[in-house]
């Protein structure tokens, strides 16, 4: 195929649209992270598991297809304080190699559960109805440019979600408590802050975005598979890594920016080679830009 | 004869000023003590002097030498050890290994870096022996280091610090959390590294202790040097009055 | 939990067999392994419940007649190898020296065959080479060329290159107005990747179609040749992609009569979708023989609409459908890969009856060389929709096919060339 | 019999690569990139063996040695980030060699057909010891003449400065530093061992089983090489060593009835584990539980 400048045009809208899905579940790892400076790994796991949650619930009670989601962010969530009781709440919290241990241990278990239970092959996610009908063209000089009706909801929705984060944290005592928590803990404590209230709150709040994510990625993938996770999880931590730890924006902006640069990077070099570069762009921000965008200060003592 | 030379040293944090143009000397063999209220600058000042921070200006010279900018471990190389205001172990190592650690040989017989790393040496084991009894550490060599009590802790980081065999050491704090008869013994270790030519940096806020121990005073507020002297005149300076209490 | 139970009733089974507790009755054992955990776990699932199936009708026609002219009672072992070449080579191990397995059916994965079929001993007595000695017969794992590893492998699996080849000889007959193709594959997955560029593209150059952006430097129609051309000049995808964009976008801007799509299920419906959504509107799509299976039905019934794929089974005969019929009462589907568990077992029970073998385990390597030549002295076996060819040379199957496409939400008929 | 050598091939490949995760837990790193040097092992021995037709032992040794100076390059720029980034930081660095094992084709024509790498359909017939008549107790005393080397140098270590120095860093960099201890040197210096060590097992690994290609390589399997010195404890050795029968030898192969239960049970366990037993399996044995410092 010759390639042509509106090509990559189109490569780069495609991309950041669907990074956008990169871009949500990247907002939960950084989320978490900045509660507690710590990597929830089972987050990708425990998103897929509420949209999967949505899908059986819905299913099994023959519910409408929007209640899937509904209740998916709900399970989102609700695996996801599962996830914190389970691989953070009674760990050492100075022991941060316990704490990403025990998830990654979560986010096998969730994993292979899913497959137990679905046999791991795929299944029909219902599609965003009118949504994922709408296919917008651009006339622009006589070549058109596509946009996925579903895909822009779906960055419509991360930057929604990426809205309230920003409230709840900044405008609400919740938000302050959050990061209370995070910047002294014991500090917190004494002013009557329960820690573990804290850390619970902000893991639901993330399961829930996970949830959420989860439903919007299968719904604009038509299917839903445990084959998901691990590249989602992957994609995740590149996208928190480039955006900064901690960063809410940044977490959005990366997730745009990888998903733009992923789908050029595979346009111009192949599916085999897409993501080594992608890798590479992240090894660049790890040696040289830390703390990505917008990180804080990460190398305390 | 000078060994450290302090010359307009700043440090920033952001817009902080936490040391802003201190300057001093230190004589080789003399016990130099740095005192002020919580937040001067002190810890600043050490952790600059031992290559924890850059310093933002200034320089400075040990034994003429500029070591700006140094490593920790180059500093360390160059003859400065120090201690730590909230003590730093190696808490899964024993307290023999602890100062196994720190040890270097003797500049002159150095022995190869296989044998510094991997072998064994008589000298070692004459001078871990002599640095256990130097802290009454003896019965507890093959100890964990984690599961010394308090005092054992602060003996034992004192007698790392000297087992790299520095000509000058930082003591940031020694006497924090110990009680009168601690202090004591304390007292008596400092004199003791003092007349085996090393000299002694101290910051401490346990005024008893600068005051008996120390040839010369350094008063530290807001990052600057306020006073300067010998124990009795910083004693009797107003300003030091001042900054300690208020007006 | 059915599993848990059964697993814990064999090992205890194990035991006693080891214990020396002697079993009242008389059996052969065969082997089974493939994928039953992990995203292709429906191979190993449906292929089990096929050859359980196929063991259950042996036994209740009477079971396998020993050499001694006693009949024996066929029981089967299945183990899950989780389509990961290490655990197929342990299993390959395991089955081999601590089981008095005869011969084992599997895998399922072509990854996991490439990587068991090498440890077995390459050439038959050679003295030097330490492999195991168990034949090995294979019903799924389907990329072309790896019987031939070893002597001691042998498939039934569908015979790819000829498939492809009547395939679009069948097109260029038929619809004569087809000219260009382009495609793409999951460059991951050793069979949709290997089947593309071996065998795909290079028939369907041999038959006169074009690629849509001017002839693939080396492609000359013979299989094989210029493979890894083909894979640059087309748009490819992973196994876990979920966005196909990109991809989609080069298969619209082909502008091909004919678009190949090689991949299994969840990928193919992947890109069958965003090629719909683009609005992509080739005159015909071919696909992979794996995608023949339910789950594209499944996962897209309506954007598969008239895909082409060639298939060794179909529900076309009564024996074919009599499988197909056990397999959906027992929660599995048979298609062309677990289809033929049911044949191997059939070919082995005659194979075991023809040299002759002894229950229980007894001589048990000599067994297992008896049922190896045996097998290598078959020149035709009989399959579900008609006699199957074998190729000794190389330990393969050249199995009758018919070529279906998706209809109505259903895999039917187009052409019968039986 | 083969097969029970075959799990013994198994454990002592694992415990090669737990090993080299081990010494760099020592220094507090926390290192995904071990299958990253694991690959370079293999594939590169294996290209040596195969296509060169190189014996077994120069080969090993040069894949070890490839894997360590790639260790070498990777200690460097590793030593900027700390905690949490390393592993992200060694994932993108075992992706991106994962990633090039996928594009790898080297393939040359021996005895008639072709052999060497073949990008995603893998590196297979890597038969050196098959072709050369070893049977398989003699690959597994080979791999485990190798593991015993390992572990007695390892174990070795702990009784010389070098290993009390690592575990320093382990326990508090900034101490360290300050005892004269030259950060760079010592990480660079445990990457590069660990990269030796988990090269080697590679090579061993593509030998033993004949086929390696890109999907042995996945996060799965780094997660596999951290969790074994984690779940077995960085007390000593024999940690890792325990881990490896635990979850190769018990979970993995003697529970193979239970099917994919055994992977949902091993997230279970890890979780349990570190919930229960942070320090690692070890602490069992030990009386007190003198929690980690700093």
């Amino acid at each position: 195929m010759n390639i042509e400048f509106i090509d990559i045009v189109q490569a780069l809208i495609d991309g950041i649209l669907y990074g956008s899905t990169y871009a949500l579940i990247g907002l939960g790892f950084t989320l978490i992270f900045g509660a507690m400076e710590k990597l929830n790994m089972a987050y990708a796991a425990s998103s897929i598991g509420g949209a999967y949650v949505g899908l059986g619930v819905s299913v099994l009670l023959s519910l409408p297809l929007y209640a899937i989601f509904l209740i998916g962010p709900i399970g989102g969530g609700l695996l996801s304080v599962l996830v914190y009781i389970c691989c953070f709440r009674y760990l050492p919290s100075n022991n941060h190699l316990a704490a990403l241990m025990a998830s990654i241990g979560g986010l096998f278990f969730i994993d292979e559960i899913i497959s137990h239970e679905t046999d791991g092959s795929p299944l029909d996610f219902p599609e965003l109805g009118i949504f994922s009908e709408a296919y917008f063209e651009i006339e622009f000089s006589d070549m058109f440019l596509g946009f996925r009706g579903d895909l822009i909801f779906v960055m419509f929705a991360s930057f929604l979600a990426m809205l309230m984060l920003m409230y709840l944290l900044y405008r609400t005592r919740l938000g302050l408590a959050t990061r209370a928590v995070s910047q002294q803990p014991i500090a917190a404590q004494l002013c009557g802050i329960s820690i573990h209230q804290t850390n619970s709150v902000t893991f639901i709040l993330a399961g829930v975005l996970g949830g959420i994510a989860g439903c919007l990625a299968a719904a604009s993938v038509g299917v839903i598979s445990p084959l998901l996770v691990l590249p989602l999880t992957v994609k995740g931590l590149v996208v928190t890594v480039i955006g900064g730890l901690g960063s809410i924006r940044g977490a959005i902006i990366a997730g745009l920016l990888v998903g733009g640069l992923e789908s050029v990077f595979l346009l111009l070099r192949g599916v085999n080679e897409r993501d080594i570069y992608v890798f590479l762009l992240l090894f660049v921000f790890l040696v040289f830009r830390p703390n990505g965008f917008f990180g804080a200060e990460i190398d305390r003592d | 004869m000078s060994i450290l030379k302090v010359d307009n040293l700043c440090k920033n944090f952001g817009g902080v000023q936490a040391v802003n143009g201190l300057n001093f000397e230190i004589n080789e063999g003399e016990i130099f003590g740095l005192i002020g209220p919580n937040g001067s600058g002190k810890s600043t000042t050490i952790n600059v002097i031992c290559g924890l921070y850059q310093p933002s200006e200034g320089s400075i010279f040990l034994n003429g030498k500029k070591i700006n900018g140094f490593k920790p471990n180059q500093c360390v190389d160059m003859g400065i050890s120090r201690t730590f205001q909230n003590i730093r172990l190696f808490g899964d190592l024993t307290v023999w290994q602890n100062l196994w650690v720190a040890w270097k040989d003797d500049r002159k017989n150095q022995g190869s870096w296989f044998s510094n790393w991997f072998g064994k040496s008589e000298s070692r084991e004459k001078l871990i022996s002599e640095l256990l009894s130097f802290s009454g550490l003896e019965t507890r060599a093959n100890d964990l280091a984690s599961n010394l009590s308090f005092g054992e802790q602060r003996r034992l980081e004192l007698a790392r610090a000297v087992a790299s065999k520095p000509k000058l050491i930082f003591l940031d704090e020694p006497a924090a959390g110990m009680n009168k008869e601690e202090v004591k013994e304390l007292r008596d270790r400092i004199f003791r590294l003092r007349d085996l030519g090393i000299t002694i940096f101290l910051v401490e806020h346990v005024m008893d202790l600068v005051m008996n121990v120390s040839n010369r005073i350094t008063v530290l507020n807001f990052g600057k040097a306020i006073s300067e002297g010998d124990p009795e005149s910083v004693q009797n300076d107003k300003a030091v009055q001042e900054a300690y209490f208020g007006q | 939990m059915n599993k848990f139970i059964k697993g814990l009733a064999v090992s205890a089974l194990a035991f006693s067999m080891s214990a020396g507790v002697a079993l009242a009755e008389k059996t052969v054992l065969i082997s089974g392994w493939g994928a039953q955990s992990g995203p292709l776990k429906s191979f190993g699932i449906n292929s089990e419940t096929i050859l359980k199936a196929a063991v259950d009708k042996i036994n209740a026609d009477g079971g396998v007649k020993l050499k001694d002219g006693s009949m024996a009672k066929m029981v089967y072992e299945y183990y899950d190898s989780r389509c990961n070449a290490e655990e197929g080579i342990a299993l390959a191990r395991k089955t081999a020296t601590t089981t008095n397995t005869l011969i084992a059916i599997g895998p399922t994965c072509s990854g996991v065959a490439a990587a068991s079929f090498g440890v077995f001993q390459k050439k038959v007595d050679d003295a030097g080479d330490t492999g195991l000695q168990m034949p090995l017969f294979t019903n799924t794992a389907v990329r072309n060329g790896l019987a031939k590893i070893s002597q001691w492998t042998f498939r039934n699996t569908p015979n790819e290159p000829d498939m492809y080849d009547k395939l679009f000889a069948w097109i260029a007959k038929t619809r004569p107005e087809l000219k260009t193709v382009y495609g793409g594959t999951e460059t991951d997955q050793g069979h949709s990747a290997g089947t593309y560029r071996i065998v795909i593209i290079p028939a369907a150059v041999r038959h006169g179609f074009e690629w849509s952006e001017g002839p693939i430097e080396g492609v000359t129609g013979k299989i094989g040749e210029g493979a890894d051309n083909v894979q640059k000049a087309s748009s490819n995808w992973l196994m876990a992609d979920t966005s196909f964009s990109v991809q989609a976008r080069a298969f619209k801007k082909s502008k091909a009569d004919i678009f190949v799509i090689s991949s299994h299920p969840f990928t193919t419906c992947g890109i069958l979708k965003e090629l719909a959504r683009q609005k992509a509107s080739p005159k015909l799509i071919v696909g992979l023989t794996s995608s023949s299976s339910a789950e594209v039905m499944k996962g897209c019934p309506k954007q598969a609409e008239g895909m082409i794929i060639p298939t060794s089974f179909a529900p076309v005969t009564p024996e074919a459908k009599a499988v197909a019929d056990v397999a959906a009462a027992n929660g599995a589907s048979a298609d062309l890969h677990s289809a033929a568990a049911w044949e191997n077992v059939m070919i082995i029970k005659d194979v075991m009856e023809t040299v002759g073998v002894s229950a229980n385990g007894e001589n048990l390597q000599a067994d297992r060389r008896a049922i190896r030549d045996g097998l290598e002295a078959l020149k035709t076996t009989a399959g579900l929709i008609g006699t199957v060819t074998r190729n000794q040379e190389e330990g393969e199957a050249l199995k009758p096919y018919v070529f279906v496409h998706a209809k109505g939400g259903n895999w039917e008929v187009l052409h019968d060339p039986r | 019999m083969d097969y029970y050598l075959g799990v013994f091939q198994t454990i002592g490949v694992h415990t090669l690569l737990g090993l080299s995760a081990y010494i760099l837990l020592l220094t507090g790193q926390v290192s995904m990139a071990q299958i990253g040097f694991f690959a370079i092992g293999a594939y590169s021995s294996g290209v040596l063996t195969v296509i060169f037709s190189w014996n077994i032992y120069p080969a090993l040794a040069f894949g070890a040695l490839l894997a360590s100076f790639f260790a070498f390059l990777v200690g460097f720029p590793a030593l900027r980030v700390k905690g949490l980034m390393l592993v992200i930081a060694t994932i993108a660095f075992s992706e991106i060699v994962r990633l090039i094992t996928f594009n790898f084709v080297w393939m040359v024509e021996k005895d008639g057909i072709m052999v060497g790498a073949e990008g995603a359909q893998g590196f297979r017939e890597i038969r050196y010891f098959t072709t050369n008549g070893w049977d398989s107790s003699q690959v597994v005393l080979l791999i485990w003449i190798f593991v015993a080397i390992v572990m007695a140098m390892l174990w070795w270590l702990d009784r010389v400065k070098a290993g009390a120095v690592l575990r320093a860093v382990g326990n508090d960099e900034l101490a360290a530093q300050s005892s004269g201890i030259n950060l760079t040197t010592v990480k660079v210096a445990a990457m590069t061992a660990g990269g030796f060590i988990a090269g080697l097992g590679g090579g061993l690994y593509a030998h033993a089983v004949s086929y390696v290609d890109h999907i042995t390589f996945t996060i799965l399997m780094a997660t596999f090489a951290i969790s074994y010195p984690i779940l077995g404890g960085t007390k000593n050795v024999f940690g890792t060593l325990l881990a490896v029968i635990f979850i190769q030898g018990i979970l993995i192969e003697a529970f193979r009835f239970l099917e994919d239960w055994r992977l949902i049970i091993f997230g279970l366990l890890i979780i349990l584990v570190m919930n229960f037993m942070p320090d690692g399996l070890v602490s069992i044995f030990k009386k007190s539980n003198p929690g980690k410092g700093n």
